[in-house]
């Protein structure tokens, strides 16, 4: 069953926290809802949000492949080149360690953010149910439910006092109600 | 049979006439060093005489010491290029490659002797000059570094004349030009590893025989013999 | 005291996007003036290419000289940046809120400048770049892991790359804020950077665990940045320099210099774009206190340099420590950065009262960074001075006109690209301080009200 | 990282009555393991002062490698027992408020303070005169005996104002809840404290100045132990960063040292509800960075000798890394910086009683092992008038008298500290009752969240 968004934008915290509630009277679950903001509020103010995320795989991953081309680069050029320099070993580990080192965390950090950004779902291509309202200090509840459940959901949003509702229909298309105050800050 | 090149130079010997500074310019294609190069301390001598003044006047002595590269087993300079661009042969040679050099000066910075030196400007000679630049030296261009390369043009050339007959190089077959130009054969150049050579002879045959800076641990292959003094009982070893 | 602003929502933005949308006449002015000198600035680097080195100072065996010791100067600066936005993230101090892009900005402008001059001042810049980007195998050889030189690269690179991401990362939701304010090309650009950015729970929960995280990974690479930096100097067998205590000693340094720097930047910002409500003088007060504890540990390190030099009794050691100790200009100079570095401003951040004056830590913290510059100098130059025994070769360095505007240019690219960078993005993230305003709670003990936060996780 | 429910310490939930009767329980009633503790550390002390006597003092000061195992464990002790007041007063300065039940834990041990400083007196006889060799005393008249004396005597005494400092609330209280008779020791001990505002205000900024003058007396007075028995005891160690990397890994033992008491302390001594996860949380962190500095601080020494190549320095990684003592060296490695490293990178760890204490308590061992391993170094090279040591000295093996008398002077300075906690409440409790005004627990919306005051 295909998944349709609805999104309600309400002025402050106490609007968005009653619009919650309305949704699980609804019979709705955490699941079903997300929560846009401009800014993060204290963790579970509008319920544990359910998600996992496996963020801390990254920097493993990428630290394990920069100290691995770290180790392939340092290593492999002073094989491929016997020359011998200041009577060194041909194959000098400590100074092979500071590439490494430096490779390792390259790595750790490059994935880091991968990793930040895979697990947000960013980049997104289309913003799709969005209001502008919300960077404006808004608090936007988005409602992600099956396409039957729709009119339930979109109710329950509308239950308590709104500053907007945007809807998707059929072809894609947004549907605001109320148009965002002109762009300009 | 193995070779490391290395040198022997005799300071009792030593008149401090510089003649192997200038044959030395002559035959590496060095750029001359005019006035205005030696004010800005800038000047190029693969091979200088240092002096110095020993005693009070009226009873001074100038004490000579020539100082080319030490060409060390284990020198320091090398390590410290980030593009190989200075190396250890297997002859014991100190090998400067200048198409590699990118003039990071790290090299001369940490030569204990300021043996290396930098090419500040593009090298320039009069116009009467340019038929004198020997054609088997390479002409450095501005921003690389250079230094004594024990004359391996002429290694090279004597090697390739041995091998071209199948015969080992000789003792004495060639030497260096700075060597060849001292009017008092102070400077000996041969093979260190053949014990049978010149070289290796006078090194192991003195108790005057001294490296200088020996206990940074590098090994140069360049080895001084003490000046016989009667007067003053050591010299160079602590300037 | 935590003092705390009204300010709420709407107003914060308006307040902070202010730098985006007002152009004051100081302005232009400034722009006009650095644009000047970076003209400067790139007529030296052309005639220095043009006519090689020799237009320097430089000579034998003095081969580095101010560009180098600019270098050192420029990565130091860079250090406070992630240094102070990391720990602060880390031991989630409540006025890291806006200092921690500006600093991390300031990062990355003079990281970029840093790395400019070990560029500039090799003798064939044309093939140093193969040198940090070795393209191919046809030369038959890569860059020499053994030396020092080229950890240097592989630690900067690290770091800016890092610093960038880090930065970047912290800026999303500001650019989806912006996004959602802008017309034009500034719409374009925003709206890529946003990167589709809206703000729900699990991206902001990403937010901040990426803060954490990413501090906790970039701060072992800023330790190890000017560590490398200092072991460029440390490696070698020159007296004074080959001293294993250069790689703490550096780093301290830098975190001297630079969160000096910060405070600098911090009294331009409330100055240039009045950030009054932001940039408060418990910030100033904070960071002082940070610094008189930095700068005493700087000068611990700064004693057994010189007490562990004098200590092996080797005479190559005493002669350079005797001349830059003792002799005309080292000596000098050490007074001057005895008394610019730590004599004089640390008994003023001593005091309360001038910690909160913002005149005066913008005056001392200035005069810091100049005795710092001066630091790197008195260290780098007399080592090469007096090397080994070798009379013949001692010299003396004076910088040409070429090296000197290299120096001014480097400040005034740091201050144009940071002058650039508020124009285009908010110096302080606006979300951060948003945030702080949606955590913040009180505790009444008793009659006092006092200002308290929510834990982060 | 990933997201972990609001644990929420109990702690916070007490109320002042409540941790002052906890507090005083403590003094008040001992159990029959304390009396066990305490006869066993003093068996320990005993056997420990005779192989001092038996051991070294009856060879004489002639030989200087007999000291080597007295010389030990005084650096043991004073990278643990005497740099533990130093994380106290560091946790103070940065104001956290998760400290408040370790400051305590940590400041006692400088009860102990008196064993390492007989055994400084004790080893000053086996100390050559700075003059004519490498020392940071340049051959100053009477050095370095008198002025490194006069330091130590100045540590030592610091270190007890500062824990008496610490503890005269808590003597008030005891005074006041445990012993009302007005010559008792706690009514001697706390004197006029009532507690009024003055009072704690010049509390507050005693503590504050003594605690960090105590930092500085430590650091000055590790950088001459350095100096005076290791750097110049050895000819051509040439390293002036080895007193940053002896006083930085002796803050990390004395993390260890700290999170092993609180470990001890949870199980035997009472005090579960204060030294709780949050606690640990925090100390584990400390360790996990104190260990990468560890390997920080060698790194840097060991590269610059390592690239450095001359002679005595190639000497110098045979004597203190890779031939002499190998072993010792592979176990501080693995110790003190592998062990926090793999072990404490893992939050699950980090955030568990038993992860922390067992890195804690290896920590603790390879601090052990790197000081017997500088000992050794600094007690063993013959000629210390040289410039250059040519030769590298053999390796020195322990005897019995200096295994015993290692083990007895530890076990002095725990029953040192064991007596101490008779008379000084462990954690603290006006610092515990402190914290409480500073901390609630409120709901915000959906979430329950800890909501932390700052009054500064």
């Amino acid at each position: 069953m295909a998944f349709r968004e609805v999104l309600g934008v309400y002025k402050d915290l106490d609007s968005a926290v009653a619009a919650t509630d309305a949704f699980a009277d609804a019979g709705f679950t955490r699941e079903d809802f997300d929560v846009l903001t401009n800014a993060p509020y204290p963790e579970g103010a509008f319920g544990e949000e359910p998600g996992r995320h496996r963020l801390f795989m990254f920097p493993l991953i990428g630290a394990a492949s920069g100290f691995s081309v770290g180790l392939l680069i340092t290593a492999g050029t002073q094989l491929a080149y016997p020359l011998v320099t200041y009577g060194m070993p041909l194959l000098s580990i400590p100074p092979m360690i500071v590439i490494m080192y430096e490779g390792t965390m390259l790595g750790a950090l490059i994935f880091t953010v991968i990793g930040v950004l895979f697990e947000s779902r960013l980049p997104r291509l289309n913003l799709g149910v969005y209001d502008p309202r919300i960077t404006y200090g808004s608090i936007g509840i988005l409602a992600r439910v099956p396409e039957d459940r729709l009119d339930a959901a979109e109710k329950a949003l509308r239950s308590v006092e709104h500053e907007n509702i945007v809807t998707e229909n059929d072809q894609g298309e947004i549907i605001s109600e109320n148009e965002a105050r002109g762009a300009q800050a | 049979m193995s070779v490391r090149w290395g040198m022997v130079i005799d300071l009792d010997r030593c008149t401090g006439c510089q003649a192997c500074v200038v044959a030395c310019q002559a035959e590496n294609n060095i750029p001359i060093n005019t006035e205005d190069i030696f004010h800005q301390r800038r000047a190029i001598e693969w091979i200088r005489v240092e002096r110095y003044w020993e005693g009070e006047y009226p009873n001074v002595k100038a004490r000579y010491i020539p100082i080319p590269c030490m060409h060390c087993a284990q020198a320091p300079c090398e390590s410290v290029c980030p593009v190989y661009a200075t190396y250890q042969t297997t002859q014991g040679i100190n090998m400067q490659i200048y198409n590699r050099c990118i003039g990071t000066r790290y090299c001369a910075v940490n030569c204990p002797w300021h043996v290396r030196f930098f090419n500040y400007w593009e090298p320039r000679w009069p116009d009467s000059l340019h038929h004198q630049l020997n054609p088997n030296v390479t002409v450095r261009s501005r921003g690389v570094m250079e230094k004594c390369t024990f004359c391996i043009q002429r290694i090279i050339r004597t090697e390739q004349a041995a091998s071209a007959d199948g015969r080992e190089v000789e003792d004495g077959e060639f030497t260096t030009a700075c060597a060849q130009a001292c009017p008092t054969d102070a400077i000996v150049f041969g093979n260190l590893a053949n014990s049978e050579s010149r070289v290796a002879q006078m090194a192991a045959d003195t108790d005057r025989g001294y490296q200088l800076l020996d206990t940074l641990g590098t090994d140069p292959a360049v080895l001084y013999l003490k000046k016989i003094d009667p007067d003053a009982s050591e010299q160079a070893e602590s300037h | 005291m935590q003092e705390r602003h009204s300010l709420r929502g709407e107003a914060i933005t308006k307040e902070l996007l202010r730098p985006l949308t007002q152009t004051p006449m100081v302005f232009w002015i400034a722009v006009i003036i650095l644009g000047g000198v970076l003209s400067a600035f790139a007529f030296a680097v052309g005639w220095m290419f043009y006519w090689g080195l020799g237009t320097t100072g430089l000579n034998t065996p003095i081969f580095w000289g101010f560009m180098i010791t600019n270098f050192v100067f420029w990565i130091g600066i860079s250090h406070a940046g992630v240094m102070i936005s990391a720990i602060l993230r880390l031991t989630q101090a409540e006025w890291r809120r806006p200092v921690t892009r500006a600093a991390e900005v300031m990062t990355i402008f003079s990281l970029m400048t840093a790395m400019l001059f070990p560029f500039l001042h090799t003798g064939r810049p044309w093939r140093t770049v193969y040198w940090v980007f070795p393209y191919d195998f046809e030369r038959g050889v890569w860059p020499d892991p053994r030396g020092p030189l080229v950890w240097d690269p592989a630690a900067v690179f690290t770091y800016l790359t890092g610093s960038t991401l880090f930065l970047y990362t912290t800026l999303i939701p500001d650019m989806a804020l912006l996004r959602d304010r802008s017309t034009g090309w500034r719409k374009t650009l925003y709206t890529i950077l946003a990167l589709g950015w809206r703000g729900n729970e699990r991206q902001w929960k990403l937010q901040l665990v990426a803060g954490i995280l990413l501090s906790a990974l970039i701060l072992p690479v800023f330790v190890s940045v000017h560590s490398i930096v200092s072991w460029d100097f440390a490696v070698s067998l020159i007296p004074v320099w080959h001293a294993s205590i250069f790689a703490p000693y550096f780093v301290i340094g830098a975190v001297h210099s630079g969160v000096s720097a910060v405070i600098t930047l911090m009294a331009l910002m409330r100055w240039l774009f009045g950030f009054h409500n932001y940039l408060r003088e418990e910030h100033f007060d904070a960071i002082g206190r940070l610094l008189v504890v930095v700068a005493t540990g700087w000068i611990w390190f700064f004693l057994l340099d010189i007490i562990f030099a004098m200590f092996t009794r080797d005479p190559r050691e005493l002669e350079v420590m005797y001349m830059r100790i003792f002799e005309w200009p080292y000596a000098m100079l050490l007074a001057f950065v005895f008394v610019f570095a730590y004599i004089i401003p640390v008994p003023v951040w001593m005091f309360r009262k001038y910690r909160r004056n913002i005149k005066v830590m913008f005056w001392t913290s200035l005069m810091v960074n100049v005795g710092m510059w001066a630091e790197r100098y008195w260290l780098i130059l007399p080592g090469l001075e007096r090397k080994f025994e070798f009379t013949f070769m001692w010299s003396w360095y004076r910088p040409s006109i070429v090296e000197l505007t290299l120096v001014f240019g480097s400040f005034a690219l740091v201050t144009f690209l940071l002058l650039m960078f508020s124009k285009i993005f908010p110096p302080v993230a606006v979300w951060e301080e948003k945030e702080g305003v949606n955590f913040a709670q009180d505790i009444q003990v008793g009659k006092r009200t006092v200002h308290a936060t929510i834990r982060e996780e | 990282m990933s997201s972990h429910g609001h644990s929420v310490p109990r702690v916070w939930s007490l109320s002042p009555r409540e941790i002052a009767t906890d507090g005083t329980r403590r003094i008040r009633e001992l159990g029959s393991l304390y009396r066990l503790g305490i006869i066993i550390a003093a068996v320990l002390a005993v056997v420990g002062v005779i192989s001092l006597i038996a051991g070294p003092l009856l060879q004489g000061y002639s030989d200087r490698s007999v000291w080597t195992y007295v010389t030990a464990v005084f650096f043991f002790l004073m990278s643990t027992v005497a740099a533990a007041p130093c994380l106290s007063v560091a946790l103070r300065l940065a104001r956290g408020h998760w400290r408040r039940p370790v400051n305590r834990v940590a400041e006692i041990w400088a009860a102990a303070l008196i064993v390492p400083a007989i055994l400084f007196f004790v080893l000053q006889g086996a100390h050559p005169s700075s003059a004519d060799r490498n020392s940071i005393w340049m051959g100053w008249p009477a050095s370095p005996w008198l002025w490194s004396s006069i330091m130590m005597i100045a540590l030592v005494v610091c270190g007890y104002a500062f824990l008496y400092i610490s503890a005269r609330p808590d003597f008030a209280i005891l005074r006041d809840q445990v012993d009302s008779n007005p010559n008792g020791f706690f009514a001697r001990m706390a004197g006029p404290w009532r507690g009024t505002l003055k009072q704690w205000a010049v509390h507050d900024r005693a503590l504050s100045l003594v605690g960090v003058f105590y930092i500085m007396l430590f650091i000055g007075m590790m950088t001459i132990i350095a100096s005076d028995f290791i750097i110049g005891m050895v000819p051509g160690y040439h390293s002036s960063i080895f007193p940053v990397y002896w006083v930085v890994t002796s803050f990390q033992a004395a993390i260890a040292l700290t999170l092993v008491t609180s470990a001890v302390l949870r199980k035997f001594g009472g005090a579960e509800k204060y030294l709780e996860l949050d606690q640990f949380w925090g100390l584990s962190k400390m360790l996990l960075a104190f260990g990468l500095l560890w390997f920080y601080f060698w790194w840097s020494e060991f590269i610059i000798t390592w690239y450095g190549r001359m002679p005595y320095e190639v000497n110098f990684l045979k004597f203190m890394f890779f031939e002499t003592y190998l072993w010792l060296f592979v176990m501080v490695i693995g110790f003190c910086f592998l062990t926090p490293l793999f072990g404490l990178m893992w939050n699950f760890i980090r955030r568990s009683y038993m992860g922390p204490t067992i890195v804690g308590s290896l920590v603790l061992v390879g601090n052990l092992a790197d000081r017997i391993r500088l000992a050794s170094m600094g007690t063993t090279v013959d000629d210390i008038y040289a410039h250059y040591f040519l030769e590298v000295p053999d390796t020195h093996f322990p005897g019995v008298f200096d295994v015993l008398l290692t083990v007895g002077f530890i076990g002095a300075a725990v029953g040192v500290v064991l007596v101490a906690m008779r008379f000084i409440a462990v954690p603290s409790i006006w610092e515990v009752t402190g914290g409480i005004w500073l901390r609630a627990q409120r709901q915000y919306k959906k979430a329950e969240v800890i909501v932390i005051g700052k009054p500064e």
